[in-house]
């Protein structure tokens, strides 16, 4: 961990932290010229005027119609300003690149763990650098946030529903990662790291920890697929069976029977397995059990990842 | 009449009680009709309008101090921005990549299992109906060994009893080769524990005993 | 007259005056009923944009008719309240307790059918929360996600509207003793008035509860 | 004291507890609330000697997490909401408006009993149930699924509740109904307006806290599912609704301060307040306002980006009357007669503070800048600026301010202006310093920050100096008890208008109000702050000191 960033601000090490801290020192300076103004003014007259006996008896001052105006006008401008910038950075921060590297986020109580496409698991978080990383999180129970105080990112995480958060490191280093939502008793223990290396390295630590974490999330969806026997209905060679098959599921459109369409993305596999009656793809008719929604957050992730590998 | 108040007349009264049942018999004939998305912006205005004349009328704001209007205008509109503004998240998350679709993907969204008609628990339902919805997708009748083992010849490997076992409570033995789990599952799913009459099941085994 | 300058508090210099703040305050008052159960209006609102085929199918669950004919004595107890303002501002007390009698009894009859729907859900599991386990013909088939939500805001929100129809009934119990005891008169009857605004307040939250629940 | 005075008219307890004269009872919110400002001052105290060194110091993590929940909730709902309603409110306003009591005395008494009530349950469930700790918000499903002394906690902010919304309601109806012949809304004192619109804030939006309290308890209770994701609900669902209300509630908090600070810039500068109307219509705009800006809390919360959008743009209106106001204020001195007395003091240090408060609000206004520093202690900072520079510093002066007409005597000049140095260097110390660690990263509620020091070292010295001027503002605290009692029982007896004010308060009545207020309903002529209008103010004999 070299730089230690300035006074204000952390070390900065994304992107988009660079955009962050700009309009951070803009309001910063603005306000700190407004404030010595206001103030300044205060004490000017305060001293100027302070009353030199009982008997001052002050006329009243004519109000003045164009400075009322003015101290309407300007803050509304300088808002604004701030408002339209804030806006354009904070849809920077929202959007993640198309080609981003997705990594799965699971928090609880009180740890991070950290799936990679790879089957990797990991309890600090290992990333390329110069390249988006997309982090897609869930909590297994109360709300968590994931905070990089280095990247300018924080995102709450919540149960039963997935957020994202990205960011793309530049810099070679090691930064902290915090839980920002109050989540109970060990809390401010809710610390990690988050690893950057170089794109070469970051391929061995995969391919180092792949190896020996036990099984990768594909894997143990593989498992599934028969032990859930998933095959009885959905191929993985393109055959049509009962249901469609998974080659190439992924990514794929889905026209529905109600006209409406989607993209085969991770959420919707996922409610496709936990709700399958919610939509019916046109060919098909609405067989698949809603069992499934019993399986464990754990698991419904890993068959998400193998349906995505086919 | 020291309050020197305006006395409401009792015809008034009676008119406006008069239209109340009235749009209260409306609202319930209109709703009973299928009108699509109309049928709750109408309930709503119905409702409204019978507010209003409550409010207006019956709680005298007509004849009343102005500022009592206010007062409650006020708070209606802040009710209705606590409501639109909420929505305004609830109904658009997912907007913008922020944070994806729906509110929650664990919980299971139920609505169009709904639009299924459920058969009713009693009907009798004939053999070759339950065979061809429930069944047919993995047992076949032809000998040909699908997800799970082909009905031909059942009765012959099978008395009557073991059969109703393997079908209300399959997993209890699964025949090697075959998956458990699997055909529990699919029958939950289909709901043929719920909607199929006990009386149905004796004359599917029956059914098959022919096959 | 006498006994408008007997009521009259010391602080305020006027009979006018002191009704008028009397009224306003009620109507703040309502207006922060009207909030407490916007919160419950938001909660139904969103849920039912989120579920709405469940809702919808839900609702069918909750009796039509016994919601209509409470939707009826609700408004004729409305009815009923503003006549016995009407007739107290008359000075007409007799009429005036029979109209309280009459509304009384139609708050009497609506908690009664709202206890028979109320037990006839419990008998077949339909509870608030956790509890929510439907069984039973016609019943059964409410098992299903998200159900459990819409049952529990209807037990919520008639649950407290009906903690406030109980409120009214004791308000109505209470204002008879006085009629009858000849507090009121044509120069005062503020607490008649302003029990007339609560209740028609009551009344106003259930023209949209039913609907709401079990027409849509 | 005086006979016939509201001190002396009757005596004993009973007639304390059973007044439902509008003086006493404001007297009676006093003397609760200092005790709660006293418990939770000691909790802040505790919570930041934790945190003068990393690693555990004192305390357990558990124990912290009490410590700063019991300390929000202490002070949030029992204290500053409470605060200046309850006890100026009370006390000043039907005098300013000349009026002989509120529209509602007995109402107002049963506010006091119910506040009282809510206060009781809390303190009850710590003590007989003990533990929570889901922080003041008690955002679900930690809450939902926590201990269940957080059952006790709700139905305590929800009998609070009912307090601060009849206290409004009366208000309101006193504002509109009682005002003396000749007090038109135009002469109304600007304290006045900004009770005024408080109220309409207390009787709007605390509704919303107590059925979000209901359902929260029923979460618990029953599992209805409306707030926990396990159950298919939505955590943020509950965001909405404790911030719907717990948003307008900050302003319930500052806009009563914002008053006091218009009444003092007045009076201390002998001048017609600048932008009267502006400053008045201010304030109901903040009112109405703060009503639609809840979701700036949500910004990293997933709600819907449009949502972000249009509250961070309704967060900067705001903006606005609020920066209209603080221009007047330092315009009211203008040609002036400025008077640097005690309350006059804790007016500008009102300015510099609050200033800081509302320029750093600002700064987390803005949706891209939010992202980094919310639930950072750069949040702690920049509210405490607000409820602490603002809202209880507000508090402070105008219990300086009218000490002498509520006790007829006068406190010690040279200890009060002694005290507030220190207040204002111990703030400044404890929160200036929280900014930096907030910005530099450092989350809020932590009980120990020993794994940041790697990347942040100065952690820890900000700490530690973040905890010592916690105890400088201690003692400045402590210094303005002392010599409140000691002017209780020995100060110098104060005249009808020491300050030379131009209110009713300090002209239609003597030294310390009777029962009643008025013998005769007053006949208001001029403006609040027409010193030249009035000379009967003037001559009064009070030396400068």
């Amino acid at each position: 961990m070299g730089d230690q960033g300035t006074v204000w601000l952390p070390e900065a090490a994304s992107t988009v932290a660079g955009d962050v801290d700009a309009l951070f020192y803009f309001i910063l300076w603005v306000s700190t010229i407004l404030f010595i103004g206001v103030i300044g003014t205060m004490v000017l007259f305060a001293w100027r005027f302070r009353r030199r006996s009982s008997q001052d008896r002050p006329q009243p001052v004519r109000e003045n119609k164009l400075i009322e105006a003015s101290w309407i006008v300007v803050p509304t401008l300088l808002v604004a300003i701030v408002f339209v910038w804030g806006f354009r950075v904070f849809l920077e921060l929202g959007i993640a690149p198309p080609n981003s590297y997705e990594i799965d986020v699971r928090a609880r109580k009180w740890s991070w763990l950290f799936e990679y496409s790879s089957g990797a698991q990991s309890s600090e978080l290992h990333v390329p650098v110069h390249r988006p990383v997309k982090l897609r999180m869930i909590s297994e129970d109360v709300i968590h946030s994931f905070f990089v105080p280095a990247f300018r990112v924080k995102a709450d995480v919540f149960a039963g529903r997935y957020s994202y958060v990205w960011f793309e490191a530049t810099r070679q280093d090691t930064f902290v990662v915090a839980c920002a939502e109050y989540c109970g008793m060990a809390h401010s223990q809710m610390l990690t790291r988050v690893v950057v290396h170089s794109q070469d390295d970051f391929e061995n630590w995969l391919a180092n920890n792949a190896a020996d974490a036990d099984m990768t999330p594909a894997e143990r969806g593989e498992r599934l697929y028969s032990q859930q026997g998933c095959f009885a209905c959905h191929s993985l060679d393109g055959i049509e069976l009962t249901g469609p098959s998974f080659q190439g599921l992924a990514g794929s459109t889905r026209m529905f029977t109600d006209g409406t369409s989607a993209e085969a993305d991770a959420n919707y596999l996922r409610q496709a397995i936990v709700n399958p009656a919610a939509e019916i793809v046109q060919g098909y008719e609405a067989l698949m059990p809603g069992t499934y929604s019993s399986l464990s957050a754990a698991d419904l992730d890993a068959l998400v990842a193998f349906i995505e590998a086919q | 009449m020291a309050q020197g108040h305006h006395i409401i007349p009792i015809r008034t009264l009676a008119v406006v009680f008069a239209v109340l049942v009235a749009l209260t018999i409306i609202t319930v004939i209109t709703a009973r009709i299928e009108l699509g998305v109309a049928n709750v912006p109408l309930a709503l205005a119905i409702a409204g309008s019978k507010a209003l004349l409550v409010a207006i009328v019956f709680m005298a704001l007509k004849y009343d101090n102005q500022v009592n209007v206010l007062v409650l205008s006020l708070g209606v509109l802040f009710a209705v921005v606590f409501l639109s503004l909420t929505l305004a998240d609830t109904e658009l998350r997912g907007v913008l990549g922020i944070t994806d679709a729906g509110t929650t993907v664990i919980a299971v969204e139920a609505e169009e299992v709904l639009q299924e008609e459920p058969v009713p628990v009693a009907a009798y339902q004939a053999p070759e109906e339950v065979y061809q919805r429930y069944c047919i997708t993995c047992h076949s009748l032809d000998g040909t060994v699908g997800v799970g083992p082909s009905l031909t010849g059942l009765t012959d490997r099978q008395p009557p009893d073991s059969i109703l076992q393997s079908i209300m409570d399959p997993d209890v033995i699964v025949v090697s080769g075959y998956t458990g789990l699997v055909m529990q599952a699919t029958l939950n799913g289909l709901g043929f524990y719920t909607n199929v009459s006990d009386a149905s099941v004796d004359s599917l085994i029956a059914w098959l005993g022919d096959q | 007259m006498s006994q408008a300058a007997g009521t009259l508090k010391h602080y305020f210099v006027t009979s006018e005056q002191q009704f008028d703040a009397a009224k306003m305050g009620m109507w703040l008052f309502l207006v922060t009923e009207i909030l407490l159960f916007s919160g419950m209006f938001v909660a139904y609102a969103v849920y039912r944009a989120w579920h709405p085929e469940v809702f919808a199918h839900a609702s069918e669950l909750l009796d039509w008719r016994l919601g209509g004919l409470n939707t009826l004595v609700l408004l004729a107890s409305s009815f009923t309240v503003a006549l016995s303002i009407h007739f107290v501002q008359k000075g007409q007390n007799r009429k005036v307790v029979v109209l309280l009698l009459i509304t009384l009894l139609c708050v009497a009859i609506f908690m009664v059918i709202k206890y028979f729907e109320y037990t006839g859900k419990f008998a077949h599991g339909i509870f608030p929360g956790a509890g929510y386990a439907p069984h039973g013909e016609a019943y059964a088939e409410y098992d299903i996600p998200f159900a459990p939500q819409f049952f529990s805001i209807y037990f919520i929100m008639t649950g407290i509207h009906g903690v406030h129809v109980l409120v009214g009934m004791g308000l109505f119990v209470w204002l008879v003793t006085r009629v009858v005891r000849g507090h009121f008169s044509s120069a005062w009857y503020t607490p008649v008035e302003l029990t007339g605004l609560y209740w028609h307040l009551v009344d106003i939250i259930w023209i949209f509860l039913f609907p709401l629940l079990y027409l849509i | 004291m005086h006979e016939g005075s509201y001190l002396g008219a009757s005596r004993g307890l009973k007639s304390w507890l059973l007044t439902t004269d509008h003086k006493r009872i404001g007297i009676l919110y006093a003397v609760a609330i200092a005790a709660f400002f006293l418990l939770g001052g000691i909790l802040a105290i505790l919570v930041r000697t934790e945190l003068t060194a990393p690693g555990e110091t004192v305390f357990g993590q558990d124990q912290y997490n009490q410590l700063f929940t019991l300390h929000g909730v202490v002070m949030v709902f029992l204290v500053i909401i409470p605060g200046i309603p309850g006890i100026l409110g009370n006390f000043v306003l039907p005098i300013q408006i000349g009026a002989k009591d509120v529209a509602f005395p007995r109402l107002n008494l049963a506010s006091w009993y119910i506040f009282m009530a809510g206060a009781v349950l809390a303190v009850l469930g710590w003590l007989l149930v003990g533990k929570v700790d889901t922080g003041w918000t008690f955002y679900t499903p930690y809450s939902s699924g926590a201990s269940n002394a957080v059952l006790w906690l709700t139905s305590a902010v929800f009998v609070a509740g009912f307090a601060s919304i009849f206290t409004g309601l009366n208000f309101i109806v006193t504002v509109h109904k009682m005002r003396a012949p000749g007090m038109t809304w135009n002469r109304l004192p600007l304290f006045v307006w900004a009770i005024y619109a408080t109220a309409i804030v207390q009787v709007l939006a605390t509704p919303v806290i107590g059925i979000t309290m209901v359902l929260l308890f029923l979460e618990k209770l029953l599992q209805i599912g409306i707030f926990d994701p396990a159950l298919g609900g939505d955590p943020v669902l509950f965001q909405h609704f404790f911030w719907f209300y717990s948003h307008p509630a900050v302003y319930i908090m500052i806009l009563p301060a914002m008053g006091i600070i218009s009444d003092l810039m007045g009076t201390f500068s002998r001048q017609q307040v600048s932008g009267y109307t502006f400053i008045a219509l201010s304030s109901v705009a903040i009112a109405f306002l703060g009503f639609l800006v809840w979701g700036h809390h949500m910004f990293v919360a997933g709600q819907s980006a449009l949502s972000s959008i249009i509250f961070s743009m309704l967060t900067f209106l705001i903006g606005i009357p609020t920066g209209i106001k603080v221009f007047n204020w330092v315009a009211t001195m203008y040609k002036g007669s400025v008077w640097l007395q005690t309350p006059m003091l804790y007016a500008l240090m009102f300015l510099f503070l609050f200033t800081i408060g509302g320029l750093t609000g600002i700064m987390v206004g803005v949706l891209a800048v939010d992202v980094h520093l919310h639930d950072t202690y750069f949040v702690v900072a920049h509210f405490h600026y607000v409820m602490m520079g603002g809202a209880l510093i507000g508090l402070i002066g105008g219990l300086h301010y009218w000490w002498p007409k509520i006790t007829g005597r006068l406190y010690n000049e040279t200890a009060g202006r002694i005290a507030a140095v220190l207040v204002f260097i111990g703030f400044n110390l404890t929160f200036f310093t929280q900014f930096i660690l907030g910005s530099r990263g450092m989350p809020r509620r932590y009980h120990d920050y020993s794994a940041l020091m790697d990347v942040m070292p100065e952690a820890a010295m900000l700490n530690l100096a973040s905890s010592l001027g916690s105890y400088i503002l201690a003692a400045g605290l402590v210094m303005i008890l002392v010599y409140a009692l000691h002017s209780l029982f020995r100060g110098k007896l104060a005249s009808a208008n020491p300050w030379g004010a131009c209110t009713l308060e300090w002209t239609h009545t003597g030294p310390v109000p009777d029962a009643h207020n008025f013998h005769e309903t007053p006949l208001v002529t001029r403006g609040p702050y027409d010193f030249h209008l009035a000379d009967d103010v003037f001559g009064s004999d009070e030396e400068d000191s």
